[in-house]
């Protein structure tokens, strides 16, 4: 498997009409139309709407890099029990705009239904077995504004009335959504209901059983990180403006007064790890993010907090690349470089988190591990679960156990006479104690340079001098030792699915939930197959060589060219996959297409 | 104080006669004589000769990366303003790749103070040219003679805003640690350009004390930003002293703590309590 | 073989006697001293009188990162036939201070001399079988000058006596290295005739045969590769110091006029790298170079030039890390940063020339690759062979075949009416047609963005639109299937020794030289041992794996913690190497820790 | 000329009423004007929504990376000294993240052209604050109105020396296309800073015609540095025009070429000769 070869044709598969179904327990809707039309704000009361009717959903956001014009789409799956990732195919297509119904008409379902208005869009090759709704947005919403922008709200309104959802809801969710627009608020409530008494004429459509006493709880990786983060301890918060970064500043910035966050706006990526790196060693929990091409010119900083021992922990939110490429589409390409950032060999730790709610129990992970080992963490989210996707979480823990590893509070009684403080200190585990600044008596240098246990130079008078180097070999060795200790707290992957499977999909991170989708779909159907979800990445966790070797067969799905998981698996177990399903193109992987991937694998061709 | 709670058992390998003794004595005459306790101090250095100072003094301290000296003290300064928080480094440091830093923590009047060791010259890396090296200064980069006109951080600094803009000798160490002891008093940014020089690579010695006065001996009033840049841009003379001081603004770390809720330290981690908590993801739901 | 598991306890196997072997045809010669007393130029002098003896020579500056004191020293090789490395042990110890005495004394080998002046240097535990050379190196020098700075001048006079050398040349070259010094010129050369008689005294000691007729040309690799960039026609430099690449700069400053090279000297790496990226697409073959910290400031800019499809070679001259490390120190530790340079796949190519020898050729070789297929390619020298270390280089070619690539000199007449150039146009090889800017008519943007055929950004507008994530497919293959081409050119490792072996080296880069003369030392021994030399690392030279099938056993040897070639290795071919002889204390490897490595193991323990 | 040739097919993907479609006007009829043909034009932008401009004017061109935008002109520059080199960017990549390259590019006089869109926002990004913004100004990073100051790029452009340092407006492309002109028949490295508002996060339109005036109308001298310092430092009113200018020191691109060897053009490959390869040996024997 020579990276020169894997050139992976992957399909677009989203033409599909399988879930004929009417009484499956999940829905998926999507709302299309451009940018500027308040799509994502619509897009957010449909899951709120249907997060208090007890319902669990995933959201996808597929945005674009402009603030109006454009052709931009969000799209709901909900269910009545847990869902992962986008669904199979549309149930309920919002087609808002003439580029929306092209796009998105033939990935709709039979059963299913297109919500459009003629007088703005026309339609072509309707889909069979399909429930046409042509409804006068326009003409709604121009009854309460002088511009149609109001036309998704009475979109929202038809939708949920079709779904059969109680409008008393409806007209809630709507209000609070534009509760600081106090003008516009009673209209949009108005304008929704027309849309929900719109829909009284069409039959049964397909429906759920909702809940309305529960009222779940969504939120993507962005956030939920930034508040496990928070809930951990964090005290100071470094950012330049990123996308799909973004969110974690912005909503660190909206609740630092209250929960103690110093947020500090960087010039540069550099100012911002270099600073977090400043208030990590002044005693604080202390964390960036970041994404990609920021994360490149953090990385000198990041060999430096590894030298210097200094706790550190940074997010990579991933998007699509390399370099500038689709700012906000997704991909999970940034591993290798994490394998290998800056020059010569550090610890460092790579998690990634599979989704929201896993994201918020990493963020107290990586703070213990960064502080325990004193060594850099890094975070690897992505768009499609951070910026781009919402997912119910549930159970999040706010007790998180914080572990802060050894600091020194007290200098002992002879450390206040001209000494230093042993701050590099050889130690069986790797790990020296360390101290915060302030302290009396417990002076020490944090270096860059080789050092002895003083943090004293190796590099200049006494380089290359005998003991000098064997203090040199000391150190290094104490640093890589470290990662014996974090090795013993990696997870092996999470196995979905039955233990024993003709076929195993191994993964990691976000990737993991379209394929838990599939898996169902999969065993629906009849097939044998279960999934690896790695998502503590490095140390590379023990024991995973059995558990690959104890897999009938392997595939493996990630979202990036040369199958970087899949490299780093045979880097480090000698396993060599041979079957891919790799996505590139920037759009999430829809399930469908890791059921077809895996059926025409079975069905002896190559998946690819 | 016992004035040897700042020494060091570790000496300086600087050659003999590097203009940066001058400044280790200066830096640890000033705190000696402000009586600041060294356990309350942290100087961040880069990489150069100038950034190995921190190990010849001892206090806290980061001897980081080449030009991030200031990004690592803002950090320590905002997560613990308690601190005096000292960047002292080189002119390829501070005026060449990392200058950006001195920009934009000058403009954001960030409490920290900033040492650089000027000498013209990339002195570690064996004397090429640096931000401030003259043209046609000869060096293994420039062997005709430098055809690149340098940057006077003084004026451009001057231009950013900065509240603290002052220029020492290393020759002068008890001039020198006044305006340390100035600057560290000073509320806000300050800069302190020292005129360190590189004894092995470019030894301007004797033309510094040839060019050298002191503006408080002319009479230059700090509080005028006019004269200040005048003065800044001499080139036959080389003015030493305060240039400018300004202390209305107040200063970032001031501005970020009334923000916060100044009732949770930022080196005490504690869980968030369940009413927190929960006020935390009504948002989401 | 998990990361954190390598915990390699490398001895420094310096102690130890064996080259009583009067009659062999090389010698090896340490000058030992403080910073600031002319050891590099003593060095140099000696090195320059060897070579133009008709003797092959490699040699090791042990530097130290300060100006004056400590202890520095300058180790040559010479010999009748080729010589690669360090030698085996020191048969002529000129030890000018007490240091110098007291860290080398103990590696003088059976039959060799230790030359010191006992007004100095107190010797201790001076060595059976070893001729003392007590001199008067510091009053000879005092005749002369008032300052003792001269006694190595006497010392360097006294080293040729004993080696039998003709005065005439050793006053000749002294000459010559202070012809800037007019003043100096003539003691210095006196000063050296009064060693050079002293020398008289002392029986028959180690001595070579000479050829004065022969005048060999030394340099190491940072110069090597200069030399060759500018005769394969570089015309634009860029660069921000920093050892051990520094060299580069400094010749190309001095020699920028003669060979029409402009020289730019960035603020930082980034301006180095996205300017020489801007005179790339000016039309320049450009180059810049760095070290590792350097480098890692340097990534995004890769990503950007991949990206881009814009020509560009960077080199790293490797030195001992992580972060500031130990910066005259050497090691082989960027090699994971070149496999995971910025975020998300691009291509890129990694050649590690081995020798300055090398370094020449690849030059010419990393130009027409970068410019054929019209990608970034990183060039891997380290302190060993560059800033660190000179070797005889013979038969240098300046007649590199150039080799441009694609690019359109005019164009179409129907290209003049408004219409962009198709810069990124889909062809079966990747490679696009480019032009330079100020052809009239062939107009296009370098995008980072993903893009279209003409350079029109997928990213915004069009993002997730079917079409453009058709054309964001195709161009990321395009992108990557240029490696295809590359990887036809990628040379497998060379085989040194014999083709079939009990035990094969795995090594890569400089490694491979100290590796040679162990395998030298070995073959005398009866040992049946061979190596694979490693220059071509990436992509990935073919065929392989089965090379390393056909070995009967393999032992990595090369400078880093976690062995990287070897990971590479198993990631590319799955074959897991379990010997190793790792070192990362930035020492030079010395061939005879090779060979007890290799008795070691095959004494059937491991060698580490 | 045909003043289609700069006509691009790709439409600008800008909001409605975005200030960077006056820029692009006066960059076209500023180019136009000065019958520059476009295969002779070299744009380099960085990343932001005004960064985006190259696509909509045909001429060759880089769209790079965030704040780099200036080291690629330079290279271009320096290696093909008969291009016009113009960069093109927003306040966030030239007074952010890239503000060391324009301080040093400057200060190195290159013979490029920086025009910079500075809306005070980081637009594309979605509203951030960036190094202009004022203070109290109200952002998604700064919820309660920003507490920091902001950067005076003129002010810190004159105190670094710049040559040439103007300020326009895009809501008056026929003064913004004259400022361009004049910047591009400067021989040295220029500054336009441009007021392009951003209407969708931060549109100061009525604010900036309310304070605006032309420096041409008030009798400025452009020659005169302290007159030029006190004019970038106004803040209740907002001058346009031409700051200052001074063409006494040669561009870097001239004092380079008079280094190098004129007869080798850089884009022209070929190999060393017998006799010049010997040479080049020669040190090394
Ligand atoms: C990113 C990076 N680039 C380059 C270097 C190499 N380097 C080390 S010190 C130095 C310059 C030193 O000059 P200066 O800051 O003026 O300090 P001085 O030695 O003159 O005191 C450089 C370029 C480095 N360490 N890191
Ligand atoms: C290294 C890096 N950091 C951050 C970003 C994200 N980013 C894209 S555009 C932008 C700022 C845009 O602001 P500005 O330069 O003012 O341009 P505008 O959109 O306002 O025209 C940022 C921070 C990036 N692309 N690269
Ligand atoms: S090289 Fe220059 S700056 Fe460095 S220690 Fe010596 S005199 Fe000082
Ligand atoms: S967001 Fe602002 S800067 Fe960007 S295109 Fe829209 S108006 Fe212009
Ligand atoms: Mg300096
Ligand atoms: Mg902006």
């Amino acid at each position: 498997m020579s990276s020169a070869n894997i050139v992976v044709e992957t399909n677009i598969i989203l033409a599909y009409k399988m879930s004929d179904d009417e009484s499956s327990k999940d829905v998926t809707v999507r709302l299309g139309a451009a940018a500027g039309d308040g799509i994502q704000s619509a897009g957010e009361i449909v899951t709120k709407i249907f997060s208090r009717s007890g319902l669990y959903v995933s959201t996808y956001n597929g945005n674009q890099s402009l603030i109006r014009g454009g052709h931009v789409w969000f799209h709901v799956h909900a269910g009545e029990s847990r869902v992962y990732s986008l669904g199979f195919g549309i149930d309920y297509l919002v087609a808002l705009t003439q580029l929306a119904y092209d796009e998105h008409y033939m990935n709709v379902n039979r059963g299913g239904v297109i919500i459009y208005d003629s007088s703005v869009v026309k339609e072509h090759d309707f889909p069979d077995h399909v429930t046409k709704v042509d409804a006068p947005l326009t003409k709604i919403a121009l009854k309460y504004e002088k511009r149609p922008i109001m036309k998704n709200t009475v979109a929202i309104g038809l939708l949920c009335g079709l779904l059969g959802l109680d409008f008393k809801l409806v007209g809630d969710v709507i209000s609070e959504q534009f509760f600081r627009k106090p003008d516009v608020q009673k209209s949009n409530v108005e304008a929704a209901r027309d849309g929900y008494e719109f829909s009284k004429q069409f039959g049964t459509l397909k429906k759920l059983t909702y809940d309305y006493t529960k009222r779940r709880t969504f939120m993507h990786a962005d956030y939920a990180f930034a508040l496990g983060a928070v809930a951990a301890g964090c005290r100071f918060y470094a950012a330049y403006p990123m996308s799909p970064a973004s969110p974690i500043l912005h909503w660190m910035a909206s609740n630092a007064k209250r929960f103690g966050v110093r947020v500090f706006l960087g010039e540069d990526e550099i100012a911002v790890v270099n600073a977090t790196i400043g208030a990590s060693l002044a005693g604080a929990r202390s964390l960036c993010a970041t994404s990609g091409g920021g994360f490149s010119l953090m990385q000198e900083a990041i060999g430096q907090a590894a030298m210097t021992e200094t706790p550190l922990v940074v997010v990579d939110v991933m998007r699509a690349g390399p370099s500038t490429g689709l700012p906000t589409k997704t991909a999970q390409g940034d591993l290798n470089m994490m394998l290998g950032i800056s020059h010569d060999d550090f610890p460092r730790v790579i998690l990634a988190p599979r989704s929201p709610e896993d994201a918020f129990r990493t963020a107290g992970r990586a703070f213990n591990l960064a502080e325990k080992y004193q060594l850099p963490v890094i975070v690897l989210l992505d768009f499609a679960i951070g910026d781009g996707g919402y997912a119910t979480v549930e159970n999040l823990n706010p007790n998180i156990p914080i572990e802060r590893g050894k600091i020194v509070k007290e200098a002992a009684p002879d450390m206040h006479n001209g000494v230093w403080f042993k701050r590099y200190a050889l130690t069986e585990d790797g790990v020296s104690p360390r101290a915060l600044p302030g302290t009396p008596g417990l002076m020490f240098v944090a270096k860059t340079d080789e050092h002895d246990e003083f943090g004293h130079d190796l590099s200049d008078v006494l380089a290359g001098l005998r003991e000098a180097v064997d203090m040199r070999r000391k150190q290094f060795n104490k640093r890589m030792i470290k990662l014996q200790g974090v090795a013993k707290e990696m997870n092996p992957p999470d196995v979905f699915g039955p233990d024993k499977a003709d076929l195993t999909i191994v993964t990691w991170g976000s990737s993991s939930l379209p394929v838990r989708e599939a898996l169902e779909r999969l065993w629906g159907d009849g097939f044998k197959v279960n999934s690896y979800e790695f998502y503590d990445i490095y140390p590379f966790p023990a024991d995973v060589e059995s558990m690959l070797k104890q897999a009938s067969e392997l595939m493996d799905v990630e979202q990036n060219y040369t199958a970087q998981m899949a490299k780093l698996i045979r880097r480090e177990t000698g396993v060599l996959i041979q079957k891919y399903y790799l996505k590139y193109d920037g759009e999430p992987i829809y399930p469908i297409e890791v059921v077809k991937a895996v059926k025409q694998h079975i069905a002896g061709s190559n998946g690819r | 104080m016992d004035p040897r709670v700042y020494e060091s058992d570790t000496r300086p390998d600087w050659c003999p006669g590097c203009g940066d003794f001058g400044v280790l004595a200066a830096l640890k005459n000033a705190l000696i004589t402000l009586q600041i306790p060294p356990e309350r101090v942290f100087i961040s250095s880069g990489i150069g000769c100038s950034s190995n100072l921190p190990g010849y003094i001892r206090t806290y301290a980061h001897h980081g990366l080449h030009g991030r000296p200031l990004p690592v003290a803002v950090g320590v300064k905002v997560a613990n303003p308690n601190l005096v928080v000292i960047a002292a480094a080189g002119d390829g440091d501070e005026y060449g790749i990392g200058f950006n830093h001195v920009v934009h923590t000058a403009r954001r009047n960030h409490d920290v103070k900033l040492i650089v060791m000027n000498n013209e010259v990339y002195g570690l890396t064996t004397g090429q040219l640096s931000p401030t090296s003259k043209k046609g200064q000869r060096t293994k980069t420039s062997p005709d003679g430098s055809i690149i006109y340098p940057l006077n951080p003084l004026s451009t600094l001057l231009g950013v805003g900065a509240t603290f803009v002052a220029r020492g000798f290393s020759g002068d160490p008890k001039h020198l640690s006044m305006l340390i002891q100035e600057a560290i008093k000073h509320r806000g940014f300050a800069l302190v350009d020292v005129i360190s020089p590189c004894v092995t690579w470019h030894d301007i010695y004797d033309e510094v004390r040839q060019k050298m006065y002191k503006l408080e001996d002319v009479g230059h009033d700090p509080s005028d930003l006019v004269a200040a840049l005048h003065r800044a841009q001499e080139v036959d003379k080389i003015p030493l002293g305060l240039f400018y001081r300004s202390e209305e603004k107040p200063t970032f770390e001031e501005l970020v703590s009334s923000e916060v809720t100044a009732t949770i330290p930022v080196e005490s981690v504690r869980n968030l309590s369940e009413q927190e908590f929960a006020k935390a993801i009504e948002p989401f739901q």
